[in-house]
């Protein structure tokens, strides 16, 4: 196993100041994004599952720091976060949160189901522990193609649970794919606590049985996050094994947008805030004289604005044709000889 | 009489069994502290305890096996998936176990549990999540199959779930929770495999289930304005199916519409028109139409979403055709 | 032309599409050094090596989704299950991800995989491995599913499946495998969702698909003797299902028997029966008849599995019936 | 983890010469039933797939000898030996091979459906790890019911593969089930080597993921099986959790009847046949002079008659009537109001 999470800074001690308020800057517009959303939901022009990613945001941020686009991510349904980590524009993907054509998905996937294929970003997945089956195939292109790339395969502490996760893990030690997966673990599975739904609480223990390198990761912490992947991608290209990482992280808002939240109090949820990724980066800037409050200041105005230019495209953007419903149902082909 | 809504239903129907038969526990994700992602087990955990109202982990198949096991043991298993869309990853305990242990031990093994699912379209979940699979269980023999459209169906029909010696699937519609109708106060029972007449008429057959029951009988009354007198049959049960009461229904109108939210292709209704022609054929004024759900995968643009589920609208356009009031489509 | 046996036809599509497409790889329980359960992949594993024909651990989920997920990294996988049977633990790869991906992502993200399994009854190998599934796909929009009849059909289908953008379940029959007929040396493709006369004639229509097609040939034959002339339609593909081909040769004779190994209840010929009914009933001069699979777990039993397995003499029944010849049972 | 196989000899030490004699009975019981099988399958007498016992004997009858009357057993569809073991009549398996009314699933199930309620034998699945979920319910029950019992649940080296091994370790291990998984290890699932399907080679480190006690056991020794399984069933009811036993096994013969075996060569099933777990007991028990030749002869001889009385049992029970074929599809209901 590799040491803990932040304790080896090899990768993070060499980022830049542009490079540290660059990370701030995209934790802090998915926060944003999400908070965003969470408002446009409740004044109606969002609908369905809407899963917000707001405090786990480090996750998907150090990790996509590390990544290039020649790797694969695929995600759960919790995926707004990653989208807009993986570069995708967050106009468009507001666009989808709106069931419009210019969505990612042109209004016909909805929160649950972001995607690009440039930047191989594959969901998106409602279905729990659905994607870690459907990440051994691109791991497996990868593979077959020689791509001197790595998948990686997200979802949470519920998923764990399912058999896919068992199947897949399986799979890819024995076939030596090219996957990292990371358990996102924010303590509950809808209202289910980790205790409640696992056989073991500290879920890197739930991978021993895959031959497997394990690693653990402080969800909350960006740099730490970045050491990890940084870590793991390395070891799997250069070993081409998979590997594992758990993230312990904290949502800070309900499962999805009515949860009552009654399996938690207040306190738990005010304990992680204290915890809060954002806020840990730019006092790490501050304390180290890297930059001051008026920096981070600047980017959140510019974050406002982008965030309401965001809406506007999407609140623009066209409603996809009712005469269009049934395209894109399959490829184009000749009509059956009549 | 007390007016309540089908989740309430639904909850009197578990709660009242569970007080009866000891043998009942109630398994599956978020059912017991969270009071049930739909809110139907609500106060169950509370006063039968953790013993009786299990959570689970997100483990579809083990959660179905669980409910395979324990009603072969002698126990009495009502498992609920947290939506129907999920019991796709657990068709092989549903069909190849389940639905076969009776036949295939020479009648030793019989497997009494029901598995309670909500589902259906209409709230922009997304394609993943508004799915209709009742076909899936209506072709496999072995299951019954329940799908009731109103709160006194529903209580009658899982208490009755609830005291059977085989596995009964047991559907509810997300858009239904909240509709609310008359159930007595005292107890009762409903038949397995009878239908119901919501609507008496003469110049039409509507047979649907469900939430599209409600959209049938929407359309019936916008048709008795414009003067067609439809009669509105509830299927309620889908394994095994009242036919015989919608060929007697056809036999009186000679006309038939068939109304469902499931995709149309070897859908419920379906078997419906196979079966209704096959018998009835000599009393069809005209042939037997089917509004069914859009096949495509669902969705997310409401506007989109609403195309694909059947609306009256489309319910009084086949009545007319039927009636030849208008050209086919 | 050679005369091959559809074992080897299959083997042939998979041989020359590999040789054609380096993006087509082979994965399945069994599929390599075993050299498949139904030895349809022989000699691939040879032919290719480990990187494209791969024996997999007991997995279904990961079977399907290593499909789902390489052929949306632009892959062509064809992935062997090695029964029907076990592809209901992968129902919810197939169908909650194969099948609604392209349109979920608004058409960026296709997954053109083929899924191959065997399967029906007659081997006396009992409930859990004699299954007919293919309704259950057919029933779920953005699949195709292909099952074909005889080897010409199956290596000209399996090449076209080979070549889609879209995922197909092509489903085999465990009866037909050492089923001999002709097939032309040169390269050929068969159409998607065409049907195939595969006996003209006058009097009845029978319509039949995949082991059942040879049923009812048998049947027609017999019948020749007894002098009703009929025409024998062979879907080859369920999804899209030919229905056109059905009607017109229904508007020909008035009469159609729909001949299936699967449960009848929303089986694949109750949507052929709804579908004629609604378009030809003018044309029917009679109502239109299935035989099916009988609906029970298959027994174990040699003649109680028969009895659940249509026969020609059935068939025969079936179209006596509808030619008014003896009464309705 | 317990001790290794046959290493603590506490409980087989006690054996009586009887008893001894009597485990030794039953193995070849189950040797000559499936040979017979395997010969009345040759001439067409028995059909579909069947999958014998032959080799493996030591497991079924080991594990049978610590469970009494109350305990609950389930096994996938290679399960003649264990409906032998378990107490059913041999008469009544053969006649379910032969389809007749008299087998024990009236001919409906055939060679991979024994079943025995009295008996609380639950089959008998041909469902690959299927009876692992299943196992689970009838762990529940158990529990439930506050009976003294436990639960034993078979399967395969293939078996671990699938996710319902993961649904259901998990599960059980979660909620306390009283049940003693045991893994029968034979080196292959059909045509497939372990190491060619499972990240770990070594299948006792697959149940690494589930905090449950793990044992290992030479399948082909009874008495290290007795051992192993007194000691997880002591375990099981004191401390009321699950465990996980690997029994490390061969089958001497093809997978089904008609099997190549190209998989592995001659010279594999030769050493493998030298551990027969039959002539290994009988060497035992003539080493320490507890029997002779002669009494092992005996026992065989009586058994040759068995087994010929078994099969003319099969031979006359009467098919089941055709008039009957959806008997048993359902209970009893009353026909729908007309
Ligand atoms: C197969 C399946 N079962 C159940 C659900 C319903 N469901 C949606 S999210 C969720 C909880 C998942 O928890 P976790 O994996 O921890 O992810 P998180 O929401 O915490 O990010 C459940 C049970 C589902 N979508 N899919
Ligand atoms: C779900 C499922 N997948 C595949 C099969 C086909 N199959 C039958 S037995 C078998 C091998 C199982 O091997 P193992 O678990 O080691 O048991 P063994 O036969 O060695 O006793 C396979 C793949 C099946 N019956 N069920
Ligand atoms: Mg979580
Ligand atoms: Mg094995």
């Amino acid at each position: 196993m590799a040491e803990k999470d932040g304790r080896d800074l090899s990768v993070t001690s060499r980022l830049t100041r542009k490079e540290l308020l660059s990370l701030y800057r995209q934790m802090q517009l998915i926060r944003r994004f999400e908070e965003k959303t969470a408002e446009m939901y409740q004044r109606g022009r969002i609908a369905g599952f809407c899963h917000l990613y707001i405090g786990e945001e480090a996750v998907a941020v150090g990790l996509e720091h590390v990544l290039t686009n020649k790797d694969y991510v695929i995600d759960a349904y919790r995926d707004h976060g990653y989208a807009i980590a993986r570069g995708m524009d967050p106009k468009q993907v507001m666009a989808e949160l709106y069931g419009r054509s210019d969505g990612v998905a042109r209004g016909r996937g909805g929160s649950m189901h972001m995607y690009s294929r440039e930047l191989k970003f594959f969901g998106g997945d409602a279905i729990v522990g659905g994607q870690i089956a459907v990440s051994t195939g691109l791991g497996f292109a990868v593979k077959y193609r020689q791509e001197d790339a790595v998948v990686v395969c997200a979802f949470g502490d519920g998923a764990v649970n399912e058999g896919t996760f068992h199947e897949g893990l399986n799979l890819a030690s024995l076939w030596n794919l090219p996957i990292v997966f990371i358990c996102e673990n924010n303590e509950f599975g809808m209202g289910t606590a980790v205790s409640r739904a696992s056989s073991f609480v500290d879920l890197s223990k739930r991978a021993l049985g895959y031959n497997m390198r394990i690693d653990k990761v402080n969800g909350m912490d960006v740099l730490a996050v970045i050491e990890v992947i940084d870590r793991a991608v390395r070891y799997v290209k250069s070993e081409q094994r998979p590997t594992f990482i758990e993230a312990r992280t904290y949502r800070f808002r309900g499962h999805s947008m009515s949860d009552p939240q009654r399996y938690r109090t207040r306190e738990d949820v005010a304990t992680w805030r204290e915890r809060d990724p954002i806020k840990r980066l730019q006092q790490r800037m501050i304390d180290a004289g890297q930059a001051a409050e008026e920096d981070f200041k600047a980017i959140r105005s510019e974050i406002e604005q982008q965030v309401k230019d965001i809406v506007a495209f999407a609140e623009d953007s066209p409603k996809p044709p009712l005469d269009r419903l049934t395209e894109f149902a399959f490829a184009d082909y000749k009509a059956p000889d009549q | 009489m007390q007016k309540i809504s089908m989740r309430e239903a639904l909850n009197q129907a578990l709660r009242e069994e569970m007080r009866r038969d000891m043998r009942i526990f109630i398994a599956g994700e978020d059912v017991g502290e969270y009071q049930g992602s739909f809110k139907v087990t609500q106060g169950l955990l509370e006063e039968f305890g953790q013993q009786r109202v299990l959570d689970t982990p997100i483990s579809e198949q083990v959660i179905a096996g669980l409910g395979v096991g324990s009603a072969m043991a002698g126990l009495r298993p009502c498992i609920e998936f947290m939506t129907v869309n999920f019991m796709m990853l657990a068709m092989d305990q549903l069909v190849n176990h389940a639905s076969k242990w009776r036949y295939m031990s020479g009648n030793i093994l019989p497997v009494p549990a029901v598995f309670r699912a909500p589902g259906g379209g209409g709230q922009q979940l997304g394609a993943q999540h508004s799915q209709s699979l009742e076909t899936w269980f209506v072709h496999a023999p072995g299951l019954f199959v329940m799908m009731p459209s109103t709160p006194y169906d529903a209580k009658g029909l899982l208490k009755t779930a609830l005291r059977m010696e085989d596995p009964v699937i047991f559907l509810e519609h997300e858009g239904l929770y909240s509709l609310e109708g008359e159930v007595p106060e005292e107890e009762y029972l409903l038949p397995v495999g009878v239908g119901d007449i919501k609507r008496p008429g003469a110049d039409v057959t509507i047979v649907s289930y469900s939430r599209m029951l409600h959209v049938s009988l929407e359309a019936a009354r916008k048709l008795e304005g414009q003067g067609v007198d439809c009669e509105v049959i509830d299927l309620r049960c889908l394994k095994p199916m009242d036919t015989e009461l919608v060929l007697k229904s056809v036999v009186k109108t000679g006309r038939l519409v068939c109304v469902e939210e499931c995709w149309r292709t070897c859908g419920v209704m379906a078997e419906v028109a196979a079966q209704i022609q096959e018998f009835g054929m000599d009393y069809l004024d005209a042939p037997i139409r089917r509004v069914s759900g859009r096949e495509v995968p669902m969705p997310y643009n409401k506007e989109l979403e609403q195309a694909c589920i059947p609306s009256a609208e489309q319910v009084i356009e086949a009545v007319n055709l039927t009636l030849g009031r208008k050209a086919a489509d």
